[in-house]
């Protein structure tokens, strides 16, 4: 069962496309993807994943199982920084680990989505208000990832630290709530919601846009993640055994944490391959760049090296179709 | 008249632009999109689209006087983010 | 009927979309959409929006009723800058109150295409020549706007005219029909006639493109035009009072002569509503780079922001419904 | 016959936009796509044409025509540059003759897709192996023209030769194989095929992408190649009538010669205009790029203006309609 | 040698390249997208989808007696739409 | 200190920047999509499609005693692929 599914997983269209940009690098080849068209490719997923998910959300409702899903996936973003940060405190100074801590406490949308193509190849449904779940665990995961930096900074082993001062809560929940990518996916699930609850007829003309052309999107930005990802394997190397260790084991933990909940909340097959997913996954896009302006001593090298290079792929590859035969064994099909 | 010429990351290009105008600059000019190597090691435009930015380049010609106030202001910036500065002989054309 | 009518146009999702932008601004959010990927979905919107009205205009031939649509247009665009001058010219010198002036005289596309997709929720049709009206009411106001600056040049009050020299003819007529825009929207315009007219099997195959992915395309565009008419109303401020003013009660007023002649001319609901739209709205893409070659001693902070910062979202947000309530009580249901 | 078959092609939308882009160089428009938009069209029709190829190839399979034909193609492809480069020496030294050769062996992705949407309007059905051949012609071209370049320098009459020392052979294999464009077009190929193969369901998500939008990209794009085109022509004049008119009769006669091998492989009238097409070409992405690298004494301005700014067009609006007057008069409809 | 640095509004680049060329350079670099601040105020990305542009960064390296040509050629143009220029000394590498 | 201009094609950048690092610079900031004039006639950005790209322009700032090397790396790739250097004086800020 187990190994259909990762073949059922490898030959999709975006791992695969995937797999071809970490290729073009292995290989040498000068296959770029010049910016900013990687920055128009996220814009639009991010877009077209909050609409659909305000659109779902608003056929769903906001009932008691829905709120308590996002309430735990929220609960997640908290305390997965914290431990994360404990287990990598043991190895780093402490503003890596904190950066590093926020990154796995929030969620990658591109894993997400590429789980939401899985499912639909295995004809499996999910609710809509799992998008509403990953956008609200973007922003604690930063907050959470800041005070740890600041608490490491005061116990003494700071590096410019001394010059950082008080924490500058503006900037920090400008970072965590405001950052781009963070506001597009929350303003277009609100614009989702609102179209469909109160102007249904533009659902239809957005079709086309946020649908259709989401696969063929998620392709190419996929293609861009292979190079951009297989670029960083050489930073990875300086990271040293303990990082790259962590970056595989962590997504295992969490998922597996993310399991347990899935189970205690009653979530459908789909539902829960999605939360596991949420909680398994990293952030290299909204967190790395609130992390360089709040906690600037940390070397982003580390935190996007371990959530793009190796969890990414990690759990794009391998760990979908694992949590998946993980669920098929422990959750019943509802 | 001087020329200085300040290289950091994008992310920090609003900072610096109001540090230098907060000093009395009469004009700046800013290049985006720029990679290079330093102490923080290699930048490239990959992680553009998650918003983190490679380097800019900002060019500033301003009178001798003012360089100290540039450099006073950018100190704590470079300090905390990194970049580097440098500063030249130029006359108006 | 006229909140409701508000309220419909509110909660579509292209000016919901550009609220999002302009929020962004506001709460100080890092969103922004890189250069040149708004320039890709400008000119994607004219690139469509010409085909389309070439392919109705090919439909509904060139009678007399299309003729004298078109010909009341372009009037429009050759009064509008002119009147507009004689008021602009009490407060401010020639210069500006020129450039402005053809701003008004001039059209925006994208108001034009959100009050197209405001009809068809309302289901109200309207004709595709209504799009050859626009294209050709671009130029016109171009070059009245340079002759009134020249005229007010030579009266005196010149900044830097003096230098200015002749009325360079040649590169005032470049500017004003072989502006970029100008000359895609009108060379799609010929193209989507030429297609539908002898090889309509080619329409079948464009209609994903210029058809199925306008309407978030449009979203896409109207995000970032929310983001820089909001960043222009900081320059705005500097602009004062009368401007302001002006900018919200000229879009007023011509769409009150425009619907005179929506009258007279026994138009539609929904081509009164288009008639009223190209004569209300100013224009923020050609007309600033025409005259900024044209007419450099105008100051484009100023045209530009009256154009995009107020009378934009003034017609996306209040005027469309406005305008159409005005047309539901003084225009029959054909 | 043969004039309603290239009115038929002029006023397709593609060819039309193409002559848009033309014509707004010749008037001074200031019309432009600016970099890297035409990079992300580029980059697309690879993905989608290579896409849709494996997809073919997976329904057609590797029946012995299949590989006949792809074996026909390559020699041709290794012939062409040869026998290219003993005219053009006779006139230019052997850098300039070897690269220019190198072009007319490879092939140009535009034309051919021009040719199939062609073939679509006559409602004449083509091959997707043909794709194979496209995607198989471009490295050996490259390969040959390093090796004629390489002979022609140790032959004496070397520019700045003398310091290029041996051949690399690695940088020529990289240039020739892992070219960007070269390597995307391989890949999206071997991508098409194995999802047709293994997972089929994916290809219906991915037809919106790689089907639905390509004819309206394929305009957009024509229309940056209208424009680059265009301003090929100044550099043209100083590349004299000798290389102007190799860049019109080399794809005649090499039109010519793949109609032979058409009928020798009993090709059908669409596979046999592409063949044609395939064989007229001339690269004008590929191998610029692989030249400028590894035969930098040639002056790119040569080899570039000619393939694009006259056998590109040529075979858009005349080769196009003229090589399926040809075969329709000695390729029996099958 | 003489380095000259020039900044101006995109949509005069060609003009400005003509003007440069007419003064006998042998040659120069040009650098789009850039953006700055001036006595026209700030200049930014954001008309860039109306072909109004941002500013450009012109380079030339030449011999000093073709400086005052550059400067004839160009002091109509700066006159009319705005733009600055400034002159370092430098060598061939 | 001494500041080094490069001009040259952008598909020479990392041959060029692997050189100057050999070299024993310091760092590097490299400027992408620039275009120009030179012997080779006009550079644009119109075949960027097409993978073969603009000019890039490559600025280094460093102690005067590596400029030989930089120089002596840079000449074997400036006499194959064309580009030009340039250096001129310059301080920290
Ligand atoms: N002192 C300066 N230093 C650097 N760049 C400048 C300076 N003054 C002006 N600029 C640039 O030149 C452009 C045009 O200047 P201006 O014509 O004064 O508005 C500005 O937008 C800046 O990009
Ligand atoms: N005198 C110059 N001043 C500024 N840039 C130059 C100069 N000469 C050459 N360049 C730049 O260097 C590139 C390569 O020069 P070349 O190898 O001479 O064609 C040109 O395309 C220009 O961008
Ligand atoms: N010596 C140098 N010459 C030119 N650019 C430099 C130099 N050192 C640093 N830079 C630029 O400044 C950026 C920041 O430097 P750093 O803070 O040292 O990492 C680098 O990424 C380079 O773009
Ligand atoms: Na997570
Ligand atoms: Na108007
Ligand atoms: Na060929």
């Amino acid at each position: 069962m187990q190994s259909s599914l990762i073949l059922q997983n490898l030959v999709s269209a975006p791992v695969l496309f995937f797999f071809l940009g970490v290729l073009a690098v292995l290989v040498g080849s000068d296959l770029e993807i010049p910016s900013p068209l990687p920055k128009l490719f996220s814009l639009y997923l991010l877009l077209a994943i909050g609409f659909k998910g305000g659109l779902e959300l608003a056929h769903s409702g906001l009932g008691s199982q829905v709120l308590l899903t996002i309430g735990a996936a929220v609960l997640m973003s908290l305390l997965v920084p914290i431990s994360s940060f404990l287990i990598l405190r043991t190895r780093m100074d402490g503003y890596n680990a904190a950066a590093i801590a926020a990154s796995y406490g929030s969620i990658s949308a591109v894993t997400f989505i590429t789980a939401q193509s899985f499912l639909n190849v295995l004809h499996l449904d999910f609710n809509g208000f799992m998008v509403a779940a990953l956008a609200l665990m973007e922003s604690p995961a930063i907050v959470v990832g800041v005070l740890l930096a600041k608490l490491a900074g005061q116990s003494g082993d700071s590096l410019k630290g001394a010059k950082a001062g008080g924490l500058r809560w503006r900037e920090v929940l400008q970072e965590a709530f405001l950052n781009g990518s963070v506001f597009l996916l929350i303003g277009s699930l609100v614009i989702g919601y609102l179209v469909t609850s109160f102007s249904p007829a533009g659902l239809e003309k957005m079709d086309p846009f946020t649908e259709k052309l989401f696969y063929g999107a998620l392709c190419f930005f996929l293609l861009d993640m292979g190079i951009v990802a297989a670029q960083r394997l050489r930073d990875l190397r300086r990271a040293g055994p303990f990082l790259i260790g962590f970056a595989v084991l962590a997504p295992l933990l969490h998922a597996g944490v993310g399991l347990g909940i899935s189970r205690l909340l009653g979530l459908s097959q789909g539902d829960s391959l999605l939360f596991m997913v949420l909680c398994a996954s990293a952030s290299y896009i909204a967190v790395p760049a609130a992390m360089r302006m709040t906690v600037p001593q940390a070397n982003p090298s580390l935190y996007i090296s371990s959530a793009l290079g190796v969890t990414f792929p990690f759990n794009v590859v391998v760990g979908i179709p694992l949590y998946m035969a993980l669920i098929q064994r422990f959750v019943p099909l509802s | 008249m001087k020329r200085i010429d300040l290289f950091l990351s994008e992310r920090e290009v609003n900072k610096v632009c109001k540090a230098i105008s907060k000093a009395g600059v009469p004009g700046y000019s800013v290049i985006r999109h720029v990679t290079g190597m330093g102490l923080a090691g290699e930048i490239s435009e990959a992680m553009d689209f998650s918003g983190l930015g490679a380097n800019a380049h900002v060019i500033v010609f301003c009178e001798p006087h003012l360089v100290p106030a540039v450099r006073a202001g950018l100190r704590p910036l470079f300090d905390v983010y990194g970049g580097v500065g440098f500063v030249s002989e130029a006359e108006p054309l």
